[in-house]
């Protein structure tokens, strides 16, 4: 059977997230797990589901992550993970979209003053292991021809930890996680991140090859949501709207007018149920890791394509 | 003697499989041979379809690829854009490292510990019974974890030993750097090295053999034969005197003459390490996840090791100590003559399986980031390639072959050492 | 089991007891915590003298003749050997040490040394003895216990009476000039028990001085001069073997007759 | 020589000894002071205690138990003692203890881990103290198998009856095969049925009944079960389950049979030479690929299944031990009484092989239990992987020693106890015989 | 030794040798590896004869007994028990293995069941006995060899001579037509010879067939018809005890009886 049909049936999503990188998946105290993958996590559920609290959140390691999705284990994978041409062909998995234009950085204590990556001849730098970070970092030193030393670490509080004590220098990831990372510390402007982004991070949800039709759900649950904020639907006028509208798009979008959710496989309020469940794309990134947060991540590439940046969903139609 | 005549062949009945004793076992045999067959090849099959439709078929060819990654701890020279097959050689070499120096470690500080367990000193015994228990009855991973932690926690960074009224200074005449990044030690140089030979040419299992170390080991070696040959003469001149001739100061002669003179040739000298931009350059820089790694183990290892020596020194019974006094020697010689030969078949054969077991829980290196084998081959290799049935395969293949290895060595003692009985 | 000794005459002339002392005792206690296993011994044991030693078990037997080489320790009293006071003056033990030998119940023999190397360890080890003399020395008390033909097998391969004789001849090599014996035959089968006591009765005829501890009366009898009957840690009644056995004067004495007697 | 005859008249009494050699002053002398390195290394000793002591007693004692963050403490902290160092934050054993031991189990439900946990120590007491316990008890140790599962996992009660029942047909077809077709028709048949019931006919009956007497408590999934919990469970099901597969390795290996003794040989050494962690990549990267297309149950099982083969081939050797002690005349009069081999095995060899490995398997039991944390290295959340979670959580980020200390702490409390009752048995059973 | 029967009447009368063949062993022979212990053994034993078998250390008289209820195998020649030759058909064997009971030298009893459980055992599981019945039985059998108050302990928890007269009553509870003795004296103590001695002629007074391994050769003329001996593997003489212990014709025989009864 389908990994639809499968989920259906369990009447719960499995769904892999980081082990903790707040902002874009953490527990909070009372184990509720929060963020902005988390996000799409919720959406696929309820777009599902109809109920965006039947996620069993299944927390995962740069390492373990596509293990537990091609094992079965979870299904789908919401773990900032990068799009890449030998995940996508070779491990056999199909991401379904991009949620996060990202790029790797640098953050170093700002009392090294160190201001450009180049600086970094003989450093020490925290690294997580089983990420594409891993390698662009290898080779952007032997491109730049300096020498670092890694320092291989599981996951990223582990990384926090040995960062913070002063047993490497540097920590290396996806920019986004850098300035989620800072945002938790003690005192985050004693850290700055440098300006050099040595590579480029498409972060998207993911799942296993040749289940084209799981693909479609999650692929299109996540346009639905990109969609939204494009057509101005968010969570607070998502009950009016469902009521109908004048544009035709966004009655499609919300179900009361043809047949959407039919076509795959799920119920007509599908879209709605999944806006709901946390608000459209850009509600989520604001709650989540925008300007207003901790985290303060301004919107850049993630702008609408009407904005000026490269979020962009296929239409509705 | 009567001839004797074959005893009378019963015509062969199927029943007879089953309750004749003689095909009984032949059945039963083939019975569990066909089980075994059809359950291998069931898995086999099982397997076989499942990377089809995964669309893995089993390859080894990943091992040629680039690795695109860095390892940190590398005896021999190794960089990004080796093949995963070296980085796998690599691990294996730093699996081996952590083993020997854990296997020594364990050893001394084993001994040591379970001598003391049985010290008339009441509260140094207590203290290492304590010691004993706590490592025992806590899991090694837990240590290994606790080890790290401890070291990345509790010692200074390197940035504590900069500017001018730094918080941590080097110790030992400013030599050694204890940082929470590892300990840095002076390194052994030598101004008119002879270079070194180069094996296996590009190969990704190449290495370099220092020529400045074989001639060092050359030395060391004949030194060692002189001091046997000079202890050997001692001994004969004892047989035939009575009287043992004092040899140390020969012995200690002998050994570090020839040495000194090696070294000076050599243009022997120590780099020490220095504090220079981010980190500390030059000296042996032993990182924190291999101390980690290497003290946990070692120390827990130690704990079982002790009781196996408090246990053989036990199980040679009072009488002997007795009669080796009786008769006049003293407890010094009493432990070397009497007590430890007949101490060391106990303990040596359980000693060596405490190695394997140390060997094998070095996989836990990947708590702490070290990169052995299963940090490597079963790690980032396996993790970049998604090739796990190949990785954990030849992961088990090469502990297997450390595992036999140490244990051909376990039965070929046993059976060297084995009490003559009647 | 006096029978085993009928088949020997016994030479008694050249039993030779001297007027040095040997072995003196005064006064000696010994505790063990807060028991009292040796009260106020006092034994003088002249050279050549043979002393049996008898007495119910935990009397004290094995304790007083562990004290006299110092495995165990005495608390007040003194003994001296052969002129040496036993202090715990590390010299005065070893010199008190190499001319006491001693042999165990249990034989202790060395198990991963063969018979030969046994007897040659201490000879080499503690006298420094050249090794090719002490292989010499020890086939000749071999050849005395009767077992040379076994030297180059391990004690594991030999019999309970084999081994002890080895004993024997082990302490020998070190030629003491008091020989301890605690139960040297109470370990062994009836057969082995009579090899042992006839090289035990050997000893006594060259003029061995001797104490042992042991229950064979008929061994008592031939060989003793004197016998020590010992009861709660004290000394109850000594005298001569044959006054000793036929007119005993304590009631412990007499009850501990009967008992071993009337099997 | 008569002169030397000597009679006591009177016996002496017991006197006190020297009081330097007693009491208080003598255990001293004798136990830290005999002798000036005696008393070097006591002196030694006592200051190492001392260093000890005196960081580890404030750091336990004086420590703050009420906070909801690292940062909470370190107020705290500072407040009262004006430093962060060398004190215990508590706060997060406190906050997240049940956390540590029952993992994400419901809490309402906690009473079932409980329950099974005290069931366990009650089904295992005929076989711990057969000689104290009544004989009912073996009706709840056999039943444990069924029972446990059930609690701990809840769902319809059908299931574990159903499987219970598959036992109880192969019984009842062996009964009914003896007389009828012969002794290994019969064993044969004993295999089978259970087999084809299990495989076809269980789940369909248990989902029949279930429709019509619905009976069963509220199911929780496995990816909940974790903490100290997740390590009790899997030692308790790799020792329970590997001892039936370790027996029938012994025996196989002991046998004279040249193929079974080869392949049980080749298993037992196998699994030995790897290292655990290797084989949890097995469980936790390759079992679903060895298995059929479609195969797919979730991790746990999957790595009890692994840690159950790995326990039974240290369980294995162990109860070679056991067998190569008994007596050879224990098989031969068995043999002369007619017994053939399974009913000597059953009932003449094992009891007694068993008792004798006892202590064996403690010690395998410790070892397993101590292991069963590497399963945070597959992603787990056993104790330690739950503290890294605790540890990732922002409220508790940078805390440590806390954390490793309570899981210590549980650690030792357990393999302490049973490596004292392991030793208690072992000075029983030497003196036993 | 053989004082130790001479205070018992032996009622021979009811000794009935019948004239049905119970064992008949034909031209067998038996090597272990390339060692011989086994060669050309013939012997007819008819119901109700009793048979002891003597002969030095090593001289193959374990194994010839073993071999009649296959504890060994043997490898050529028969072997017939009751009619049924000895094969390797497990059946065969059962069947002979449950006509055929067997007392060891060291008793074999098994130590974690109760005395009763030892008994009942057997004919439990082999025969299919009801628990009930057999429990009567094996009480029977116990009250027979005078040790019925000790059913309900432990092996470990009685002496030797009652341990081997409950190993001869757990062989009796199977009802066997013929049993084996391996020696099952020789590791007790004087006193319990004569128990389980007592217990064995009983048993031959009732007719059971008997074939005994053993030295006491008080217990051989008393009640044996025939005593068989052994050397290097074969048998080197037979006859009825009295011709056989005052008239032996080989010389081996001859030196073995000047050993074992010059003693
Ligand atoms: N190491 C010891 N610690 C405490 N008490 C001891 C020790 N050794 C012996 N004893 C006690 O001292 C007493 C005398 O022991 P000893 O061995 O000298 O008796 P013995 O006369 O040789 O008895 P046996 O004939 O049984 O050998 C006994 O009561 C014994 O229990
Ligand atoms: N399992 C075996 N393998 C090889 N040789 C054996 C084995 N069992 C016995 N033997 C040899 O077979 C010979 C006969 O042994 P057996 O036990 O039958 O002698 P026995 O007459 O019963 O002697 P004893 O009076 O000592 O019991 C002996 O030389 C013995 O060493
Ligand atoms: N740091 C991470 O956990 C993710 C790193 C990177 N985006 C990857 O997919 O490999
Ligand atoms: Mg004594
Ligand atoms: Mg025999």
């Amino acid at each position: 059977a389908g990994t639809l049909d499968d989920v259906k049936a369990r009447g719960k999503l499995n769904c892999g997230v980081t082990t903790g990188l707040v902002g874009f998946a953490a527990p909070d105290a009372n184990g509720e797990w929060g963020g902005f993958d988390v996000g799409v996590c919720r959406a696929v559920a309820a777009a599902v589901l109809g109920d965006p609290k039947a996620v069993e959140f299944v927390p995962t390691t740069g390492k373990t992550r596509f293990t537990a999705l091609a094992s079965g284990e979870i299904d789908m994978l919401a773990r900032n993970t990068t799009w890449t041409f030998s995940r996508d062909v070779d491990l056999k998995f199909t991401f379904v979209g991009v949620n996060y234009y990202d790029g790797q950085g640098f953050m170093v204590p700002k009392e090294l003053g160190v201001s450009s990556a180049k600086e970094l001849d003989g450093a020490t730098v925290c690294i997580q292991t089983g990420t594409t970070t891993e390698l662009n970092l290898a080779d952007f030193f032997r491109s730049n021809n300096i020498s670092y030393e890694p320092v291989p670490i599981e996951t990223n509080a582990e990384a926090q930890q040995q960062y913070l004590a002063g047993a490497c220098d540097v920590y290396t990831t996806d920019a986004s996680g850098l300035a989620a990372t800072r945002a938790t510390f003690e005192d985050p402007s004693a850290h700055v991140l440098l300006p050099e982004i040595i590579s480029k991070e498409p972060l998207g949800p993911l799942v296993r090859h040749g289940d084209d039709n799981w693909g479609d759900v999650v692929r299109w649950t996540l346009n639905a949501l990109i969609t939204a904020e494009e057509l101005g639907v968010s969570s607070a006028n998502i009950g009016e709207m469902s009521a109908g509208t004048n544009n035709p798009e966004v009655n499609r979008l919300l179900g009361s007018e043809g047949n959407l959710g039919e076509m795959l496989g799920l119920s007509a309020d599908w879209a709605k149920n999944a806006i709901m469940a946390s608000g459209n794309y850009g509600e989520l990134f604001e709650k989540n890791i925008g300007e207003n947060t901790p985290i303060g991540l301004a919107r850049g590439l993630n702008a609408q394509w009407t904005d000026g940046g490269l979020i962009y969903s296929p239409p509705f139609r | 003697m009567t001839t004797l005549t074959d005893p009378p062949k019963a015509s062969f009945r199927l029943s007879m499989l089953i309750y004749d004793t003689r095909y009984r076992s032949l059945t039963i045999q083939a019975v569990a041979m066909l089980g075994f067959m059809l359950l291998a090849a069931w898995l086999l099959n099982n397997t076989l379809t499942n990377l089809a439709t995964l669309g893995k078929p089993i390859d080894l060819g990943f091992l040629g690829e680039p690795a695109s990654y860095d390892i940190n701890q590398r005896l021999l020279d190794y960089n990004s854009r080796d093949t995963h097959l070296r980085a796998s050689f690599i691990g294996l070499i730093n699996t081996l490292v952590v083993a020997v120096l854990g296997c020594i470690t364990a050893t001394i500080v084993g001994v040591l510990v379970g001598v003391l367990r049985l010290s008339k000193n009441w509260l140094v015994a207590r203290i290492m019974t304590v010691y004993v228990e706590m490592f025992r009855n806590v899991p090694v991973l837990l240590w290994i974890v606790l080890a790290m932690a401890i070291l990345i926690e509790s010692l200074p960074a390197p940035r504590a030993f900069r500017g001018d009224n730094p918080e941590a200074t080097m110790k030992v005449f400013d030599s050694v750097a204890i940082t929470n990044r590892g300990v840095y030690v002076p390194e052994p140089l030598f101004s008119n090295s002879l270079g070194s030979i180069h094996l296996f040419g590009d190969s990704s299992l190449r290495f370099d053999v220092s020529l400045d170390l074989m001639a060092i080991l050359v030395v060391l070696i004949a030194s060692i034969f002189a001091v046997r040959k000079v202890t050997s003469r001692a001994a004969h001149i004892q047989e035939t005197t009575g009287v043992r001739p004092k040899t140390w100061h020969v012995n200690l002669a002998i050994l570090f003459v020839p040495m000194i003179a090696l070294l000076a040739v050599l243009g022997f000298h120590l780099g020490y390490p220095e504090l220079k931009g981010f980190n500390f350059t030059g000296g042996t820089h032993m990182r924190n996840s291999l101390i980690a790694l290497w003290l946990a183990l070692s120390l827990y290892t130690a704990a079982f090791i002790a009781e196996i020596v408090r246990g053989g020194i036990l199980a040679i019974s009072h009488g002997q100590t007795e009669a080796a006094n009786a008769l006049g020697l003293r407890p010094g010689k009493t432990m070397r003559l009497v007590i430890l030969p007949q101490a060391l078949r106990v303990i040596i054969p359980p000693m060596i399986s405490n190695y394997l077991n140390l060997t094998k829980n070095s996989s836990l290196a990947i708590a702490v980031g070290y990169m052995d084998i299963t940090g490597t081959l079963g790690g980032i290799t396996m993790n970049q390639t998604g090739r796990e049935l190949e990785c954990v395969l030849m992961l088990m293949g090469c502990y297997l072959l450390i595992s036999l290895s140490i244990s051909m060595v376990m039965n070929w003692y046993n059976a060297r050492v084995a009490l003559v009985e009647r | 089991m006096s029978e085993l000794m009928t088949d020997r005459e016994i030479d008694r002339s050249k039993m030779h007891v001297s007027d040095n002392v040997a072995i003196e005792i005064t006064n000696m206690n010994k505790w063990y915590g807060s028991f009292h296993v040796l009260r106020d011994i006092n034994l003088t044991v002249n050279e050549g003298e043979r002393i049996v030693i008898a007495g119910p078990s935990g009397s004290g037997k094995s304790t007083l003749i562990r004290c006299i080489n110092r495995l165990e320790e005495h608390q007040q009293g003194s003994i001296v050997v052969d002129g040496t006071e036993l202090t715990s003056d590390l010299k005065n033990i070893d010199k008190i040490r190499s001319e006491v030998g001693m042999c165990f119940q249990h034989f202790n023999l060395f198990p991963h040394l063969t018979i030969l190397e046994n007897c040659t360890l201490a000879p080499i080890w503690v006298r420094k003895t050249p090794r090719k003399e002490a292989e010499e020395t020890a086939m000749h008390f071999l050849e005395k216990v009767k077992i040379p033909e076994q030297a180059d097998k391990y004690p594991g391969q030999l019999s309970g009476g084999q081994q002890q004789r080895v004993a024997i001849a082990r302490s020998l090599c070190m030629r003491p000039r008091i020989m301890l014996f605690d139960e040297p035959t109470s370990a062994l089968d009836p057969e082995m028990i009579k090899e042992v006591l006839d090289t035990m009765i050997e000893l006594a005829e060259e003029g061995m001085t001797m104490l042992c501890v042991t229950h064979e009366m008929g061994f008592a009898r031939q060989v003793a001069n004197r016998v020590i009957f010992m009861d709660a840690g004290q000394i109850v009644e000594q005298n001569e073997p044959e006054e000793f056995f036929n007119n005993p004067k304590s009631d412990r004495t007499k009850l501990f007759l009967s008992q071993i007697l009337g099997h | 020589m008569s002169d030397q005859a000597f009679v006591r008249t009177e016996m002496l009494p017991e006197k006190e000894p020297p009081a330097s050699t007693v009491g208080i002053v003598g255990w001293l002398r004798e136990n830290l002071f005999s002798g000036w390195f005696n008393s070097i290394l006591t002196v030694v000793a006592l200051g190492f205690i001392y260093y000890v002591l005196s960081g580890l007693v404030p750091w336990v004692f004086q420590s703050v138990w009420n906070a909801d963050s690292l940062n909470e403490c370190r107020e705290i902290m500072t407040e009262t003692w004006g430093s962060t160092h060398g004190h215990a934050c508590w706060g997060v054993v406190n906050e997240r203890w049940l956390q540590l031991l029952y993992g994400f189990y419901p809490d309402h439900l906690y009473w079932r881990v409980n329950l099974a946990l005290v069931l366990t120590l009650v089904a295992l007491a005929p076989v711990l103290f057969a000689e104290q316990s009544p004989r009912q008890l073996w009706y709840l140790t056999a039943a444990y198998p069924f029972l446990m599962p059930w609690l701990l996992w809840g769902g319809s009660i059908w299931g574990p009856i159903m499987v219970a029942a598959g036992f109880a047909i192969g019984y009842l077809g062996y009964r009914i095969l003896v007389p009828v077709a012969g002794g290994l028709v019969a064993i044969i048949a004993a295999f089978a049925l259970p087999i084809i019931w299990w495989l076809f006919l269980a789940g369909g009956v248990a989902g029949a009944i279930d429709s019509v007497i619905p009976i069963g408590i509220e199911a929780v999934e496995s990816r909940k079960f974790g903490g100290f919990m997740l390590a009790v469970l899997l030692g308790i099901v790799a020792i329970g389950c590997s001892l039936p597969i370790g027996i029938v390795l012994a025996l196989g290996r002991q046998s004279d049979l040249f193929i079974v003794k080869t392949l049980c040989v080749g298993f037992i050494e196998f699994i030995r030479g790897v290292p655990l962690i290797t084989l949890l990549f097995v469980a936790s990267l390759l079992l679903n690929l060895f298995l059929p297309p479609g195969t797919n149950f979730d991790i746990i099982l999957r790595v009890m299944i692994m840690m159950t083969l790995f326990a039974a081939a240290y369980m294995a050797e162990v109860i070679r031990g056991g067998l190569a002690a008994l007596p050879k005349g224990q098989y031969e009069g068995a043999d002369s009484l007619g017994l053939n081999y399974w009913q000597a095995q059953r009932l003449i060899i094992m009891p007694q092989a068993l008792k004798i490995s006892i202590p064996g398997i403690v010690s395998t039991f410790i070892g397993i239990f101590k292991d069963t944390t590497l399963v945070s290295i597959i992603g787990l959340f056993d104790v330690i992987g739950l503290s890294n979670a605790i540890r990732a959580d922002t409220a508790w980020n940078g805390i440590y020693w806390e954390l490793f200390a309570f899981i210590a702490f549980l650690f030792f409390i357990v393999c302490f106890s049973m490596s004292r009752y392991s030793m208690y048995l072992e000075r029983k059973l030497h003196t036993g015989h």
